[in-house]
């Protein structure tokens, strides 16, 4: 700890405490004239170097000082914090649907699914990073085409597509076991007045 | 955090007070702090003041305020207890009066000390460097903020079987009934019905049945062949016979 | 200008950029387990030294550490202020109880100060953040008692409520304990200095 002049002092404690940035004019007027403008210039060189390379700095904007934190640290101040959320029904028959059928428009997807898609459920996925625009299908109203991405293979342990599972292996795991589709159906309309809510 | 502009220093200047001691009740938070205001008079410690003194200021402060303006009663009150206590402690003292009056003196000498203790600790507290006042805070900090990433999650179970349930239905439905090895009673009656014709004398009611029935199909065609026979002799068209219980059941066509 | 360690810089600039005091253990946390409770405690006496004499300082309250201007400094950073808004001499008086005693009731508070409290007086203290409630007491009634918060010892300055003026003071005089302790013990004194006479 060094001894800090005490006009150096006032002056770190003005501009730490001001609404606004400050220039040395407006410094030097709350001291009366009893210092130059002059001198409080070099007396703000001397707070900026001493507080250099520190985690506040001192800074000129239009010539007037003010403090911050410094752009490099700005990363620690803004803390990312995971927020695990389950995907709908509705997309998770959106995305097993890209992925069986890629690359597939979204007309062709409800077409499929018998049911409207929202817009919302397909951000989702793209949010996800686990579909992607692929392009636009080459038929009237040229359609946005979606295939599924490396992040997807990666969150589902898959080697790649051909590893999915046929129609056949599905049935054989009891996947297409006639379960109360009447339930099932009702899930749906909620994933949609949920879709819609996202959207 | 907020900061909080407060003027205490207004509210809290006890050597004002005591000028404004003729003029209203007003500026005491109630008789303790007047009696408290009083006994500073004394410009005693409180642990030396004459509690007799000080009733006699306060009874004759209170009857000067009475003659010029209405008087809480909170403060009467305080006025007629102290009444008492002067003249508990004038009177001889009666060695069977409990409390005696010294105990009461003493604990309002106890309770005027506590007052003036957090009088004065308030006072310490204003005297502290304050924000806003004496020491100063970052107006506009950027603050630190916490910001969520949504991280989506799904199993490959979760997803094929949404595919499964996709496919299903969307798939045209086929209902497939399967046989079940299960014998009528419609079945049976008419089976019956047709021996019994033939058959004349009595016979065991296993031997009406297929031989080629076992398992569940068989144990289905006895008990449905039973209640045909039960139905069949109930028309008046077989008649049933049986030694014992559990033994088995001969039937034969009636006769006309 | 002396290099600062990495560590060093990024628990200044979050206690600089927080927008309320922080301990240890919350700057701990954004450092994802990487650094312990002890060695963040070690990093900010290291920053506080580091501002001792100038114009900002660090100062701990509660546990709780942020920056302000000195003290000495406050002729300075002074600035007129619209509509002041004012403290009664009833809310100070019961702020100073709450702080001196706590936890503790309205009705304590009562006996102390030997009026009511009109509950506007609860109301402010509460509203400045300064008093809060801290649970019932479990007697006859259960009545609500109150202590104060971190807040409190920020505005005032107490780096913790052992800080409070004259405090040890007080409670060794015993003007902290109620009337009737000090009562039975003040009884018990006479009674001994009567049998000493006696004898």
């Amino acid at each position: 700890m060094t001894t800090i002049d005490d006009r150096e002092r006032a002056i770190e404690a003005m501009l730490f405490a001001s609404d606004e940035p400050l220039d040395a004019r407006q410094l030097a007027a709350r001291f009366a004239e009893e210092l130059s403008v002059a001198e409080v210039k070099a007396v703000i060189q001397a707070i900026a170097a001493r507080h250099a390379g520190s985690g506040i700095e001192l800074v000129e904007r239009g010539g007037h000082w003010h403090f911050q934190t410094p752009a490099d640290l700005a990363h620690l101040l803004r803390r990312e914090r995971d927020d695990p959320r389950k995907l709908s029904r509705a997309a998770l028959e959106v995305l097993a649907i890209v992925a069986y059928h890629e690359p597939v428009s979204r007309a062709e997807i409800e077409a499929i699914r018998g049911v409207q898609t929202s817009k919302g459920t397909l951000d989702v996925l793209m949010e996800a990073e686990w579909i992607a625009p692929a392009g636009r299908r080459e038929v009237p109203g040229r359609p946005l085409i979606y295939k599924t991405t490396d992040a997807f293979l990666q969150h589902f342990g898959l080697a790649s597509r051909k590893d999915l599972p046929g129609i056949e292996d599905l049935r054989a795991a009891g996947l297409l076991d006639p379960v109360d589709l009447a339930f099932e159906e009702a899930m749906d309309e909620r994933d949609l007045v949920k879709d819609g809510e996202e959207a | 955090m907020e900061e909080l502009p407060l003027d205490f220093e207004a509210a809290a200047a006890p050597s004002e007070r005591e000028d404004a001691l003729q003029l209203s009740l007003d500026s005491w938070e109630g008789p303790l702090d007047l009696l408290l205001t009083l006994a500073r008079g004394q410009k005693v410690d409180l642990r030396q003041i004459s509690i007799l003194q000080l009733v006699e200021q306060y009874l004759a402060f209170i009857a000067e305020m009475r003659a010029k303006l209405e008087v809480a009663a909170d403060y009467l009150v305080m006025a007629a207890w102290l009444a008492y206590l002067k003249s508990a402690l004038l009177l001889p003292k009666d060695p069977l009066e409990e409390p005696s009056p010294d105990e009461l003196a003493l604990r309002l000498q106890l309770r005027l000390q506590r007052l003036a203790a957090m009088r004065e600790a308030a006072a310490r507290l204003l005297a502290r460097d304050r924000i806003g006042r004496d020491v100063f805070l970052r107006p506009k900090p950027e603050g630190l903020r916490d910001v969520r990433v949504r991280r989506w999650d799904a199993s490959l179970y979760d997803l094929l079987s949404a595919y499964g349930q996709v496919k299903l239905r969307t798939e045209p439905v086929v209902h497939m009934i399967a046989r079940r090895p299960v014998i009528t009673l419609d079945a049976a009656l008419h089976h019956l019905e047709r021996l019994i014709g033939v058959q004349l004398d009595w016979a065991e009611l296993s031997a009406f049945l297929p031989s080629d029935y076992d398992g569940p199909l068989r144990r289905s065609a006895i008990a449905s062949s039973f209640v045909a026979a039960l139905e069949l002799a109930r028309q008046g068209r077989v008649d049933l016979k049986q030694e014992g219980a559990f033994e088995p059941l001969y039937l034969k066509a009636a006769k006309a």
